[in-house]
């Protein structure tokens, strides 16, 4: 025998699953949501993540001094994801300046995958509202042309449903949940954002106790709080949960792996705690839309969540407090 | 009348205050010597441990109070020794700062493996597991536990697969040696002279020399050359006492594997990867 | 019956078809046996007195034993001389001492070698010293002594015996064969333990993707009113004792405890087997059924195996390895033990010899723990597997130990399921190892 | 009622005293790197911020305000803060060894932390009532220890992360800090005074 | 190393090799907290810099004549005379400046680089050493609130010399969108953070410890 055995302690078998494959995955899961962003916004959409994605891969790839720009494929998805919260047609500096500041600030400050406390793209999304407002808060937001994909978006704008009781009266509740509205590029089609989820849940990459808790306290709270304004108050629970961005955070910025809770009941309490938070601002806040700030908070109180919600081991019993 | 109340209000509030503290200062009978933070002061503060103590401020205590000596403080080498030698009125102790040396030059392509190791990246888990991946049970595994126990980036993994050392940022702390579970690293005094057996293998010599190219067998070899009697056997390895080595070399001549080099022409990971070139052009 | 599932568990690819349909075939007996003087857990034995190098000895003869209560002696596997007693590669890594025999070929018995009579006049104690004469240790891979599990403290009422038919560990189809043929001996096997026990019930527990073996052994409990046959899903690790008796009895085994802590014992079909041929025939624990499979081996099959076979013996006997082997296991894939070469005896915990090309074997440096949670789902006694194996790494065992690092049974799921490749199992062992340590000082 | 409730939600959340205000930066920095620690000196601070936002309220407005000497104020807050931390260590040494024990080590710590300081002064620059004042105490402190106990949890957590060495300790805790800062503006205009 | 007369040492110190902000991380209030203008940032730097030289020079001074018990509260007191002057000075000279600073100026009482350079040094040293290492640190600390307010203010508003629209220099023109985070809170955390990193990145490459 010539070749020496390779030896390891057990199990000498592995799953075929890799980091990368996990990241392919949520990009294919956006796949739907940035098609639909396409066909809704035209080409703008599309040279906008192009932006984002490449310069995230690049960025990275010159931080870390590697080749391999693609690499574990993480870069790539904050990058898509970074662009899926921005406005449709945003000027190129700041989609360049957002994405970066995720990946530097959000990420690789850190030590890069795996140890960052934020969700990357909600950090690039924090720095550029806080930075340039102007293009994120107001009547700002660019009207949806579906199908017209040369057409020039930015010509008409318009506040996004949460703007105010006028607009969320303008929208129907079947063109919140195709996407037929004015919002961030990725956010406004459920139906794309629940095909991706649904992709990752066959996967096995998400829990549902996050997006569970998160949309469900968005729609308990919006029906309750909510004023009933939308044509009663479940209905109005209902627009809570379709307007703005709850699907979208609640599906992949909530679900990111790295920035959530790694026990069952933790999770749990991330998407409630997201769902609270999200409400409260859009309830009594001055901010039109708060899914970024209550999955930036619950990001950071996820360590302390994972301490106090260890798991009962099997057989194990309740020591009394 | 204003700068009346002004003293009234000020003197007021600075006797309650001495009060305060007249009474604070009997409570704390036991304040802490000003010589500690004197002390404290002098060390470099990197929190090592190398003195044996949990952290500079605890080693700055234990000298105070006489428990530990003032050249106890290894990083801080004799200008640190002085200094608080100097403060506390003490004779300052003979220490010469050690340097880490590397016993061992069975490189990766010197020696060969049993298997392919494929688990936790840590000498001290590859070592114990079957008995480590190495033919020879006394090399260096190269997971580099030294390396990532140096506090002050002195020692780095080479491509051969052996720690190299930066004498110069080497303080001599000890740690990387602690830190070897084969103790392959030890700690001598600074210096260019003297010969060493770089070698740790307390096998046999048939077994050392089946497991590695350079590795001591035993031969006795040195012991016999050596005119001032400083080579002795210690379980089946050669050791050189250093302080009465002349530096005649005569022992790196005779030693058949080739495993006594001076101090400062100890291999290099250059030499190392030029052998395994020319090696692997040879088979070629 | 058994739609119970355990929480957790993972789903690998099994590769049991390579060798599920082979009938067991005896291995022609070896020239030598290398017989190691530990083969179970427990104090490890002393040779007999007499028992020499040149010395001549009968198979079935006892050729070791030891005072310690968890223990079991060894026999000679064949009769032949004693050429050497000392150190031999093992299983488990380190040499152990070992009796080397060279066969005469005679396959001569020992005169001990008797029937114990019938199972109706032997008392409880009378079948435990004859299990624990005869050496058997669970043949599950464990190898604990098993007339031990059939010594519970008086105050212990077990009512519930269970076989483990599970069989969960991909590649092995050993357990499936002797069910498939010994199902009458399982049987017997099991009243031996029911009455040793004075137990009520006995179930054999076997997963679904076995369904021959399923059918054979609902046919041979037809008659018996006191046992069963659980429907198992396939599921690693459906075999771990505490996940067996969750989804067959129901009861959960407390952390830190045993299943006789709840009225419960459990033993492999294979024991049940090895129990049956020494009340019956007398015969000692010498012979066992290996798998040898994998995408390494040429010929795979299922091998009756003398204890102490060497195993290059029984990869000959199997066409021997392919050229791009590079990995051998004994035992299972997910809690075997990976082999530096093939110089090491068969021994009575082996279950299977796995032999694995480059295709199965893939060394993927580790990454930075992404934090999915998949270990977390598939961990079957519910601990944080990355919490505890980051603890490991940065040395924090008594962070590992509040995190229950010692209920982990080393099933593996984790480092199975790890997209980041990061070898989980082994850091969790490596800080059980060092709270164990600590609480022992 | 309804400002002391304004008061306490602005005073932990939107007017975050760490993470807005930049006050007791260096105690944020300095004993975040473990909960335990962290949680004591929480502790710690809530209960002298308290008493000490009592006891110089009551002395600038019955003695600085009356003898018009206002511009004493830096010194006696001071005095007042420092006396105190020694008398709380002394009080407490002496009825609740326990208690001393928890927070006793983190009371010299206390001393050069401007957040007590601050208060004290805000309290008296916003011209709150005597309950204001102390219900803006305890909100202000308990909005110091929640980035307090929060920043620790992610530090716990860092501690096992490979950064850049440049980055380790202070630095990636104030880009940390940074974000959390960024985050809490989620709470911005919540509220009014 | 070079030999510099213990005085040269005295007055470098602090600027570079033990600068309070960037190596001790002292003082980290101020520091984050007036930042947003660089006219703030020196201003207060300055008043820092005044109570620091005075203040140890004074307790250098009396060092003899404090009793060790009550040192602290003694300084404390001399410290909190001097910050009430500058208040006063500043109140009564640059009332622009002194509604910027706000609550931080008598906040400069607790700023631990002023008792850490009295406990630490005045309170052993002469009257000479101690007022250069005053002046040293007080350099230090203004160059570091300098260095992050030139940031902060450059990148966050795109003017220096600002808010005062008189004075301000827009760097970049008019139509120049400045990364505003770097004006807000936030933003200043993460300046300071960033900048630590490249001043430990920088002291690792030219090997200063």
């Amino acid at each position: 025998m010539d070749n020496k055995m390779v030896v390891s302690s057990s199990p000498h078998i592995r799953s075929l699953e890799s980091v990368q494959s996990v990241m392919i995955d949520v990009l294919i899961a956006l796949f739907p949501a940035a098609l639909m962003a396409v066909l809704l916004f035209g080409y703008k959409a599309l040279i906008t993540m192009i932006i984002s994605v490449v310069t995230a891969m690049l960025v990275e790839a010159l931080w870390l001094r590697k080749r391999d720009i693609f690499s574990d494929g993480s870069a790539a998805v904050t990058g898509l994801l970074f662009a899926m919260v921005l406005p449709p047609a945003p000027p190129w500096w700041l989609v360049v300046v957002g994405v970066a500041s995720a990946i530097i600030i959000g990420k690789q400050v850190f030590g890069g995958i795996g140890y960052n406390i934020f969700n990357p793209a909600l950090v690039g999304r924090a720095v550029v509202v806080m930075s340039w407002g102007g293009y994120l808060v107001g009547r700002v937001w660019s009207q949806p042309q579906p199908f017209a994909l040369t057409a020039d978006i930015s010509a008409i704008t318009t506040a996004t449903p949460l703007g105010g009781q006028e607009e969320a009266l303008a929208v129907s509740l079947t063109n919140l949940f195709i996407g037929n509205v004015a919002g961030c590029l990725g956010e406004t089609s459920t139906l794309a954002l629940l095909l991706g989820a649904a992709w990752l849940y066959y996967k096995g990459h998400i829990d549902l106790r996050i997006p569970g808790g998160f949309i469900g306290v968005v729609f308990i709270m919006g029906a309750i709080f909510g004023g009933g304004f939308y044509g009663g108050a479940l209905t109005t629970g209902l627009f809570h949960v379709l307007a703005g961005g709850v699907m979208l955070g609640a599906l992949f910025m909530a679900t990111d792996m790295v920035t959530t809770p790694v026990t069952a009941k933790g999770k749990l309490i991330f998407g409630i705690g997201c769902g609270i938070i999200t409400m409260m601002i859009r309830l009594w806040g001055t901010l039109p839309e708060g899914v970024t700030f209550a999955i930036l908070l619950m990001n950071a109180v996820t360590p302390i969540i994972d301490n106090f919600t260890v798991p009962q081991q099997f057989g194990g019993v309740k020591k009394s407090a | 009348m204003l700068i009346i109340y002004a003293i009234a209000a000020l003197g007021v509030i600075g006797l309650l205050f001495g009060l305060f503290l007249g009474v604070a200062a009997r409570f704390f009978a036991v304040d802490t010597d000003p010589r500690v933070e004197a002390v404290k002061e002098e060390l470099p503060g990197a929190n090592c441990g190398a003195c044996g103590y949990a952290g500079c401020a605890n080693f700055a205590e234990a000298v105070v109070s006489g428990e530990a000596k003032v050249n106890g403080c290894i990083p801080g080498g004799d200008e640190t020794s002085k200094a608080i030698a100097g403060l506390l009125g003490q004779e300052v102790g003979s220490s010469v700062q050690p340097v880490a040396t590397v016993f061992c030059i069975g490189d990766s392509f010197k020696t060969s493996d049993k298997f392919i190791y494929d688990g936790v990246a840590d000498c001290e888990v590859a070592g114990n597991f079957l008995g480590g991946f190495k033919t020879c049970s006394y090399g260096c595994l190269g997971y580099g536990n030294c390396v990532k126990a140096c506090l002050f980036d002195a020692i780095k993994m080479g491509e051969h697969g052996l720690p190299v050392v930066d004498t110069e940022k080497c303080t001599g702390c000890g740690l990387c040696a602690n830190a070897c579970p084969r103790t392959i690293i030890k700690m001598l005094p600074r210096g260019d002279s003297g010969y060493l057996v770089l070698c740790n293998s307390h096998d046999r010599g048939k077994s050392v020399s089946k497991a590695c190219e350079v590795g001591c067998i035993a031969c006795k070899a040195c012991v016999k050359v050596c005119p001032e009697e400083a080579i002795v056997m210690e379980d089946n390895l050669a050791v050189i006492d250093l302080e009465k080595c002349t530096d005649c070399g005569k022992c790196a001549e005779k030693c058949p594997p080739v495993t006594i080099y001076r101090r400062n022409a100890i291999p290099t990971e250059a030499q190392a990867l030029a052998y395994a070139a020319e090696k692997s052009a040879e088979s070629a | 019956m058994g739609s119970a599932v355990f929480k957790g568990g993972v789903h690998p690819d099994y590769h049991k078809e390579i060798t599920a349909t082979m009938a067991v075939s005896k291995m022609k007996a070896p020239s030598t046996v290398v017989i190691p003087l530990q083969q179970h857990i427990g104090a490890p034995c002393e040779p007999l007195e007499g028992i020499e190098e040149g010395v001549r000895v009968k198979m079935g003869q006892k050729i070791a034993d030891s005072s310690g209560f968890v223990s079991a002696p060894i026999h000679a596997s064949v009769s032949g001389t004693i050429k050497a007693i000392g150190p031999y590669n093992h299983p488990l890594g380190r040499p152990v001492n070992a009796i080397t025999i060279e066969s005469d070929g005679q396959e001569e018995w020992d005169e001990k070698v008797k029937p114990a009579g019938n199972l109706e006049n032997l008392t409880p104690d009378d079948l435990r010293k004859i299990i624990r004469e005869a050496g058997i240790v669970g043949l599950g891979g464990a190898t604990f002594p098993a007339h031990v599990k059939l010594s519970p403290p008086p105050e212990k009422k077990i009512d519930y015996v269970v076989i483990n038919g599970a069989e969960c560990e991909p590649y092995l189809t050993a357990d499936h064969r002797v069910m498939l043929e010994n199902p009458e001996e399982i049987i017997f096997g099991l009243k031996v333990m029911i009455k040793a026990l004075g137990a009520e019930k006995g179930v054999i527990g076997i997963e679904d993707n076995k369904a021959d073996a399923i059918r054979v052994m609902e046919q041979a409990v037809a008659g018996e009113d006191n046992i069963t046959v659980a429907h198992l899903h396939t599921k690693y690790p459906q075999g771990a004792e505490k996940m067996l008796i969750q989804v067959t009895t129901g009861r959960i085994v407390p952390s830190g405890g045993l299943p006789l802590d709840i009225g419960v014992v459990n033993h492999n079909v294979g024991t049940a087997v090895a129990i049956t041929s020494t009340i019956r025939e007398g015969k000692p624990l010498i012979e066992r059924v290996v798998t040898v499979t994998g995408s390494g081996i040429n010929k795979p099959a299922n091998l009756l195996v003398k204890v102490g076979t060497l195993v290059s013996e029984v990869l000959d006997v199997c066409g021997g390895l392919k050229e791009d082997t590079r990995k051998l296991i004994t035992g299972g894939p997910m809690m075997g033990l990976a082999q530096p070469n093939t110089d090491i005896p068969v021994i009575k915990g082996t279950s299977g010899i796995l032999a694995l090309t480059d295709q199965d074997v893939y060394i993927a440096e580790s990454s930075p723990c992404i934090r999915c949670a998949k270990c977390v789902e598939a961990c079957p006694v519910q601990l944080l597997p990355t919490s505890i194996a980051q603890a490991a790494e940065h040395d924090l065992f008594k962070k590992a130990e509040k995190l229950h690092a010692m209920d982990c049974f080393e099933c593996g799921c984790c480092s199975y399921v790890c997209p980041s490749k990061i070898p989980l199992t082994q850091l969790i062992r490596i800080a059980k190892a060092e709270i164990a340590k600590a609480n022992k000082k | 009622m309804e400002k002391l409730l304004s008061i306490i939600f602005i005073y932990i959340f939107v007017e975050n005293f760490v993470l807005q205000r930049f006050f007791g930066i260096c105690p944020f920095l300095g004993v975040s790197r473990k909960m335990e620690t962290a949680i004591g000196m929480s502790m710690a601070v809530v209960f002298v911020m308290t008493i000490a936002t009592l006891v110089t309220w009551l002395l600038y407005n019955f003695i600085l305000v009356p003898f018009n000497l206002t511009y004493l104020q830096i010194v006696t807050f001071i005095l007042v803060i420092a006396s105190l931390v020694q008398l709380v260590e002394i009080v407490l040494r002496k009825i609740s060894p326990t208690l001393y024990q928890g927070l006793g080590i983190f009371l010299p710590l206390i001393t050069t932390n401007c957040a007590v300081m601050a208060v004290a002064l805000l309290a008296v620059r916003q011209e709150f009532s005597l309950l204001e004042a102390v219900v803006f105490a305890i909100a202000a402190s308990i909005g110091f220890s929640l980035a307090l106990i929060i920043m620790a949890g992610i530090r716990e957590r860092l501690e096992l992360a490979k950064m850049p060495d440049v980055l380790q300790g202070s630095a990636v805790t104030l880009v940390t800090a940074g974000i959390l800062s960024l985050a809490f503006l989620g709470f911005k205009g919540m509220l009014t005074l | 190393m070079k030999a510099t007369s213990p005085y040269m040492q005295d007055l470098t110190r602090g600027i570079i090799k033990e600068n309070p902000v960037f190596i001790a991380l002292l003082g980290m209030c101020p520091t984050l907290g007036v930042t947003a203008f660089i006219v703030n940032g020196v201003g207060m730097g300055l008043a820092a810099t005044a109570v620091l030289i005075a203040s140890n020079l004074v307790i250098s001074l009396l060092r003899n004549f404090i009793p060790p018990q009550v040192r602290i509260p003694c300084f404390i007191v001399i410290i909190a005379t001097f910050v009430t002057i500058i208040e006063m000075v500043l109140q009564a000279f640059q009332p622009v400046l002194y509604e910027a600073l706000g609550v931080f100026v008598p906040l400069i009482v607790v700023n631990c680089i002023i008792l850490g350079r009295a406990e630490a040094f005045a309170s052993k040293r002469p009257v000479i050493r101690s007022l250069l290492d005053g002046i040293g640190m007080g350099i230090g600390f203004t160059l570091a609130l300098f260095i992050l307010a030139a940031v902060r203010e450059i990148l966050g508003h795109g003017t220096i010399l600002g808010p005062d629209p008189d004075s301000a220099i827009h760097l970049f023109g008019a139509n120049f969108e400045p990364m505003a985070l770097f004006a807000q809170p936030a933003g200043a955390f993460i300046a300071l953070g960033l900048l630590l990193a490249i001043v430990n990145l920088l002291f690792k490459r030219f090997n200063i410890n």
